[in-house]
């Protein structure tokens, strides 16, 4: 039977990928916005099957709580990325260099 | 408690709301034209919600079920974000008129609004569902700040690194946020708390380690801290005194009210992992400035420098740590905004902003008081008495010393040696120099004026203000302990 | 279903899943069919409507044409551009075509009849006609080419655009019926409000104006005339689906009128009393629900077909301020509406 | 003088005046911060006159608990703080004097931060609360580091960065062991921290602490490189203030705080304090024999004559502790007087070089005279103040250390044979350079400054009595106060006390 | 844990959806090589163009405005979801829960009257 363990594993796995999205991504920035969703679906997941286990549910509505932020954060990212984009002319990773120090 | 009573509480926060959806539509509808308006609207606001700290904003204690806290920590910590939101306003419209030209849009000020409201939960919340509502507010307007100036690649790129190391931070502390909820079985700080007082399992000390370092990227401490000068360096000026100050704030009043309120009985598992970032950011900070072209990353630096150092209060867990916190975090954001409120005065003659070190150079006596008052920020964010940032490093080390850290303390207060070292450079670059050419003169008196009263308040005279600082701040640690 | 095949000794388990897999393949086979047919009655009406003919070649008056064009195109060849993204152009028609059929797992046919009668189907089906999306811009994306590339981009401004709507639509339902199960939904709609005997909510004078507001938006959901800009010849060839031939080309066009079919079910369902009568009135109930409900959508489906051919093709501008500044709005305010008379009526102050 | 807050009018004298100075042009601020210098001046004598010589311990205390919070304003003097505050006022004056045509650019500035300067050293020596002399004695490394920066010569930058920075890392350990300190004993009160008995293994590192700080100030051998440095880059004014203020800060640190609050500690660890002075009166005095730049050579000078006071400290007896009170002061003025004569020459020559000169007493004998007294001073030379000390200093040490005083005493010969070749170099010797034959003797100004000094050299060096009696009683109560440590001696044959041997021995076994 | 049997028809539905569609993408093409209708060569296997090769990437940018309308989408779509569980259970928690979703609603829709009036929904 699946039980609590395996939400986690599974969880971990999408956090670790999410995360390793972000730093070991060299190409393209569309993919780290990716990877962030990733992260915040690992967390979701981990929230309802909390929930869920607990019998309680402050876990499902913190969920969507994330669901909705995570959206607006997903908007604000985009428009970023567009500006960027628009300045720019490139989404490569590798090009996020004007400041070094 | 009466649903009208519940919501006295919040009074700062619905005062800011209400406001800033005002002000929203204001600009909106009136365009560019009305961004003076709005900024002195917004900062009449921000006193207005200051005004509304006094009444059971500060001293009503739980709300709406124990998700928020009004007490007096939350006021303190909430009257310093007000306070540097109110500045990072008024400091903002010269700049962008300076600024190629790029007229300061009226939607600025209305983010620090927004922006302010989610410190002011931040800061508040005692729960984590609070905490990470009021979290996003905060950043997701910081985002947008970061890359105010859209026709400026450095902006953009600023808000772009900020956004993802922002989201990976918010990322992370949900991750923790979850593996507490899960092994704790609530998302209440006091529950929470009850549950850490019966041993540490696995999971809560995962919960433990995520949820610090989510929080450790958002005040920007080592090893989370890289995003810190860029974001520093590309975004806007008055946005980046607005990061350094008002959120530095909110994180570190959210940092301690976990540790504290939440995760207490666990002290001895967190307090090595703050007191490794202190004293990483203290190094790390005061090392990498070394090497600093630029006044506002080598400012970037001197923030994880001084995070650290406010870590070092937190790392004694005590009440007396907690004060010093606040004390630190007050003392720090006077010098910091003051120090930016001079990074803004320095414009070449035909009035473009410059960001170098190097054009300081000779500035006492091209421009003598400026000088002077910079020579202040630096020595008191040295730590250097009889500034006033010695009593914030005082304070810190004191509860750390008191707390038995002497370790700690040591090396925390050895390495501030090296942090004086760059501190040094800046003051030799205006005193000791050969004289670059003159800034182009200052036309604001309201921007001298803010630079005088930070001036005189780390200057020896702030001391004058220790009793008050210091009731003030040891009442709101007694909230919390 | 189950238990009939219980009783030549199967397994529990096997039983429902064998029961499960008839009323799936009961359900898309017909439906596919359904599909044929309403493609050869969409041109009759439209060749109606404009004094033609319309097919009346293959089979009686044409009602074969559908097949012979299915037999036609599944004999083509499958053309793939050389520099076409292949993975992708392929599974882009899956999606849709799959995506267009799964909705169907939750629309009731008469009470209790249903393949899944979750809890929240009316936010599966949501969720579900959401991800129709991916097929639209997969295949424009992959495609390579300039025309599909425009035309995706359109078709998804589009289809979100009215989403946003629909789902603040979808609200004074929900709010009304106190449930997100369809069935529960249909049931709500008995003989509650408008002279105690009609049966829907399209009857009642505060969720008409919504009931409105959703038909137009299936529309453009749909991309149907006259929101049917994605695929304005004159402007875009063909749409997106400009590079695709074959049984994959016609993929799109079953999934795009499995879609219209859905929609006409919702239609139904939300507003109009699904397997209902209209009346509530006993020997009404006589009829079988399925057959009420397929009279219902057989007059959205004439209704859509009349739209075609009636009314001209909205710009992409005058469409996008529809949606956002007409049909939002009003979507929230009837939200506001709404629930604020159900407090007063249901909770009073 | 009940009630009278003598000791606050004399911080806040010299501090509106520097603030003042800012808003002036470049002879007003002159005339002003001489103005004020005499001002503390006249009040310090004031305060000489009325100290109860043999009363209270502490006198005009002043006292304000609301003020800071965690800390107090609490002023207050004892015999001690009264000697090196008149030094301080004494010496200020005559800085300004010495300023008065030397510096010309951004004067104000200048002034101002010398007053600054004399506000801190009197507030470091009459503070009372532990945090107000960390606070006025670390706060003196910002004004110096202007001086020195600003107006120092070529190499000025980095000799202010050595200064800043050494300084400061000595002190900040300082500062840790102080809130230690604090914490355990609950009071910052100076006073009560004296009489406070700290456990003795905790003594060692709060008495390290305290070192770091006071050795760097003193400054100690090894850590006294940052001194030739900064004398050097100096501004003649800077120096003398340097040499005759601020190198007492350590010597006042070891016997206000490292000697009452850790007895123990400071027994144990005299092997340290006698082991570091003995190397750097030889060492320095050895390298002060080969410097070809008079500055540097004063500085090695001061280095081997603070050595001297260390050790006189730390002999534990009423010789060495008188002894090296009196070298302080002395030191402070002779110094300050030598880097005065050594400015009057770089004046008028621009150069520290001392082949550059020579001959000097044949065109300017007026300046040959005060040179004179001021090198026999420096040397030790009966009748000046100097001797006093040196003699007191080194009795002191012999009777806990035999060696030390042997090879410190060394120090004074090599003294004599660096200040006196220095004299001969500049002063004798024919008079052959064109350049060195224009300088004109002494103006008035100069004699001016440097005639009072010579004044109270002799006095001090003729009749002691005036500034030994008014550190007596105190100097009795620090010793009623370390005698239980009192180390052990290798130079007193005695027949053996059985009960003070059994009491060491004690007290050993608790600092083991 | 929520019983979620309900919800395996719907798998089992999507399966042989799946099924379907890949049937009738691949099916043709294998019927393609047998009947040897399956004939490509380069001219036909260009992308739609009107007579001449393309001119420029046709993954080329487009209008912002279409970002615009992705952004808003996603702000206004998921924030409904906040909605969805409040409409099954306003009745249940009273006036409070109806005046909160109300606030929201009307921050909502101060939202969509800044972008209105900012121009987000122009497309003149």
């Amino acid at each position: 039977m699946i039980g609590l363990t395996h939400y986690l594993v599974v969880s971990a796995i999408l956090f670790t990928m999410g995360v390793l999205g972000i730093f070991v991504n060299r190409k393209n920035l569309i993919v780290i916005l990716m990877a962030i969703e990733l992260i915040l679906l690992a967390v979701n997941l981990n929230l309802v099957a909390f929930s869920a286990y607990l019998q309680d549910l402050v876990g499902q509505v913190f969920a969507m709580f994330v669901l909705t932020v995570a959206a607006g954060e997903a908007a604000i990212g985009l428009a970023i990325l567009v500006i960027y984009f628009r300045g720019r002319g490139s989404i490569a990773v590798d090009d996020v260099n004007r400041m070094k120090g | 408690m009466s649903y009208s009573q519940q919501m006295m509480m919040i009074l700062p926060e619905i005062v800011l709301a209400l406001g800033s959806l005002i002000l929203m539509m204001v600009s909106a509808f009136a365009g560019h034209r009305s961004a003076r308006g709005v900024s002195w609207a917004a900062v009449a606001l921000l006193i207005g919600a200051g005004i509304a700290l006094l009444g059971p904003a500060s001293s009503g204690g739980v709300a709406f079920y124990g998700l928020l806290r009004a007490d007096a920590f939350s006021a303190f910590a909430k009257l310093l974000i007000y306070i540097a939101a109110a500045v990072s306003i008024i400091i903002a419209p010269r700049f962008f008129a300076a600024t190629h030209g790029d007229d300061l849009k009226p939607e600025y000020p209305v983010l620090i609004l927004l922006s302010a409201i989610g410190m002011g939960v931040m800061v508040s919340a005692s729960d984590l569902l609070t905490l990470y509502v009021g979290l996003e507010l905060q950043s997701l307007a910081a985002y947008v700040l970061a890359s105010f100036m859209r026709q400026d690649t450095r902006s953009a790129e600023a808000g772009l690194k900020y956004f993802v190391l922002g989201a990976l931070a918010s990322g992370i502390l949900l991750y923790g946020i979850s593996l507490v909820y899960g092994f704790t079985g609530s998302t209440l700080f006091d529950v929470i708390a009850l549950q850490y007082s019966g041993g540490l399992s696995t999971g809560l000390l995962f919960g433990l380690v995520f949820v610090f370092a989510g929080l450790a990227f958002k005040i920007s401490a080592v090893p989370f801290h890289m995003w810190t000068p860029d974001v520093y360096e590309g975004a806007p000026t008055p946005v980046t005194a607005f990061f350094a100050s008002a959120p530095k704030v909110a994180a570190m009043g959210l940092a301690v009210r976990i540790a504290v309120e939440a995760m207490g009985p666990a002290v001895d598992q967190w307090r090595q992992i703050v007191i490794f970032a202190a004293l990483a950011s203290i190094i790390l900070g005061a090392v990498a400035a070394i090497g600093q072209s630029n006044i506002k990353r080598l400012l970037a630096y001197s923030s994880i420098n001084n995070v650290g150092f406010a870590l070092v209060g937190l790392a004694a867990g005590t009440q007396a740590g907690v004060s010093a916190v606040l004390i630190y975090m007050t003392i720090y954001i006077a010098m910091t905004l003051g120090s930016f409120l001079i990074v803004l005065q320095m414009r070449d003659e035909n009035g473009v902003p410059v960001e170098t070190i190097a054009s300081l150079a000779g500035m006492s006596r091209t421009r003598p008081w400026l000088a002077a008052a910079l020579a202040m920020f630096m020595f008191s964010l040295a730590g250097i008495p009889p500034l006033f940032g010695f009593y914030a490093k005082f304070a810190v080390f004191s509860a750390a010393v008191d707390a038995g850290l002497f370790a700690l303390a040591a090396v925390g207060i050895a390495a501030s040696v090296i942090g004086a070292y760059y501190y040094l450079r800046v003051v030799k670059t205006m005193f000791f120099d050969e004289p670059a050419p003159a800034f182009a003169p200052m036309q604001s008196k309201v921007e001298g004026g803010l630079i005088a009263i930070s001036a005189l308040f780390i200057s020896p005279l702030g001391y004058l203000l220790i009793p008050a600082l210091l009731s003030a701040t040891t009442s709101a640690a007694r909230a919390l302990l | 279903m189950t238990a009939w095949f219980e009783s030549f000794g199967m397994m529990h388990g096997w039983a429902w899943f064998l029961a499960t897999i008839i009323g799936i393949l009961v359900i898309a086979l017909p439906l596919m069919l359904a599909v044929a047919i309403v493609i050869y009655v969409d041109r009759k009406i439209w060749a109606a409507m404009a004094l033609r003919r319309g097919p009346n070649v293959v089979g009686p008056f044409g009602v074969l044409q559908s097949f012979a064009d299915g037999l036609k195109v599944f004999l083509q060849e499958t053309i793939i551009p050389t520099s076409a993204n292949k993975g992708l152009f392929l599974l882009a028609p899956i999606i849709t075509f799959t995506v267009a059929l799964i909705v169907w797992a939750v629309v009731p046919f008469q009470p209790g009849v249903v393949v899944a009668n979750i809890n929240v189907g009316l936010l599966y089906v949501l969720a579900a006609s959401s991800l129709g999306v991916y097929g639209i811009i997969l295949a424009g994306w992959s495609s390579n080419s300039k025309y599909p590339f425009y035309s995706a981009i359109r078709a998804a401004a589009q289809m979100v655009s009215y989403e946003v709507a629909i789902g603040f639509v979808l609200i004074s339902i929900v709010l009304w019926a106190g449930s997100f199960n369809l069935t529960t939904i249909v049931e709500a709609q008995r003989s509650i409000y408008g002279l105690g005997i009609l049966n829907g909510f399209g009857f009642n004078i505060l969720l008409f104006p919504m009931a409105v507001v959703f038909f137009i938006s299936s529309l453009a959901e749909t991309q149907r005339a006259p929101f049917d800009l994605t695929e304005a010849e004159s402007e875009l060839v063909a749409g997106y689906q400009t590079e695709y031939s074959s049984m994959a080309f016609a993929l799109f066009w079953l999934g795009e009128y499995a879609n219209v079919i859905l929609m006409c079910a919702l239609n139904a369902i939300l507003f109009w009393g699904g397997y209902l009568p209209p009346f509530d009135i006993p020997f009404l109930y006589v009829v079988p629900g399925i057959i009420w409900l397929l009279l219902k959508m057989g007059f959205f489906f004439f209704a859509f077909s009349w739209v075609k051919a009636t009314v001209p093709r909205y710009r992409y501008d005058q469409l996008m301020r529809l949606g956002w500044k007409i049909f939002l709005p009003l979507s929230l305010i009837f939200v506001f509406l709404v629930s604020g008379f159900l407090m007063l009526t249901r909770v009073g102050l | 003088m009940n009630g009278f807050p003598i000791l606050s009018i004399m911080l806040l004298v010299p501090a509106v005046a520097a603030v003042a100075c800012l808003f002036l042009d470049a002879k007003s601020a002159r005339w002003l911060a001489l103005a004020a210098t005499l001002v503390d001046l006249a009040l310090g004598i004031v305060l000489w006159a009325s100290f109860d010589i043999g009363g209270a311990q502490w006198q005009f205390v002043e006292h304000s608990d609301a003020l800071f919070g965690s800390f107090s304003w609490a002023l207050g003097i004892d015999g001690f703080a009264l000697l090196l505050i008149m030094l301080s006022v004494f010496l200020m004056p005559i800085c300004i004097g010495a300023s008065w045509e030397a510096v010309t650019e951004r004067v104000p500035e200048y002034m101002a931060a010398f007053l600054l300067t004399e506000v801190l050293m009197i507030g470091t020596f009459a503070a009372q609360d532990l945090f107000l002399f960390y606070v006025f004695f670390e706060a003196g490394l910002i004004p110096m580091y202007l001086i020195i920066g600003i107006w120092g010569g070529v190499n000025r930058i980095y000799a202010s960065y050595k200064f800043f920075l050494y300084t400061l890392l000595g002190s900040v350990l300082m500062l840790i062991a102080m809130l230690w300190m604090t914490q355990q004993a609950g009071t910052t009160y100076i006073p009560d921290l004296m009489n406070h008995d700290f456990p003795a293994h905790a003594q060692t590192w709060l008495w390290l602490a305290f070192f770091a700080s006071f050795a760097v100030k003193m400054p100690m051998w090894p850590v006294h490189t940052w001194l030739p440095d900064a004398h050097v880059q100096a501004p003649t004014a800077g120096s003398v203030i340097l040499a005759g203020v601020l190198l007492k800060l350590g010597g006042y640190g070891f016997l206000r705080f490292s000697l009452p609050m850790f007895p123990e500690a400071s027994s144990q660890l005299i092997w340290l304090i006698f082991g570091l002075s003995a190397i750097a009166v030889i060492y320095t005095s050895l390298v002060a024999l080969v410097q070809s730049d008079m500055k540097k050579l004063i500085a090695y000078s001061s280095v081997a004559h603070m050595a001297i006071v260390t050790i006189g400290l730390f002999a534990f007896n009423r010789q060495g502790i008188e002894g090296a009170m009196m070298i302080m002061l002395g030191h402070g003025l002779v110094s300050g007087a030598l880097f005065l004569c050594v400015g009057v020459i770089y004046d008028r020559l621009h150069t520290r070089e001392i082949n550059r000169y020579g001959g000097l007493a044949i065109n300017m004998p007026r300046y040959a005279v005060f040179f004179l007294l001021f090198t026999m001073a420096s040397i030790g030379l009966p009748g000046t103040s100097n001797f006093v000390g040196e003699l007191l200093a080194l009795m002191g040490t012999y009777q806990v250390s035999t060696w030390t005083a042997l090879l410190c005493t060394t120090g004074i010969i090599l003294g004599a044979a660096y200040m006196l070749y220095l004299y001969r170099r500049v002063v004798f010797g024919d008079l052959i350079k064109d350049d060195v034959k224009a300088m004109p003797d002494l103006s008035m100004r100069e004699i001016a400054l440097l005639a009072p000094i010579a004044a109270v050299v002799l006095w001090m060096g003729v009749y002691p009595e005036s500034f030994l009696a008014p550190m007596r009683q105190d100097v009795t109560i620090l010793l009623n106060r370390i005698d239980r440590a009192q180390p052990a001696s290798d130079s007193a044959p005695s027949a053996g006390n059985p009960a003070a041997a059994a009491a060491r021995h004690h007290a050993e076994g608790e600092a083991h | 844990m929520v019983d979620l049997s309900q919800y395996l028809p719907i798998l089992l539905f999507l399966a042989v959806a799946l099924g379907l569609s890949v049937a009738f993408v691949v099916l043709p093409m294998i019927v393609g090589r047998l009947t040897g209708a399956h004939n490509p060569y380069p001219e036909k296997l260009t992308e739609y163009e009107c007579g001449f090769p393309a001119f420029e990437d046709p993954r080329n940018q487009f209008d912002v405005r279409f970002y615009l309308v992705a952004i808003l989408f996603i702000i206004f779509d998921l924030e409904a979801a906040f909605i969805y569980p409040w409409a099954v259970s306003v009745f249940s928690l009273g006036w409070t829960a109806w005046i909160s979703m109300m606030v929201f609603i009307a921050e909502l829709a101060l939202g969509l009257a800044y972008a209105w009036k900012v121009g987000a929904l122009e497309w003149e």
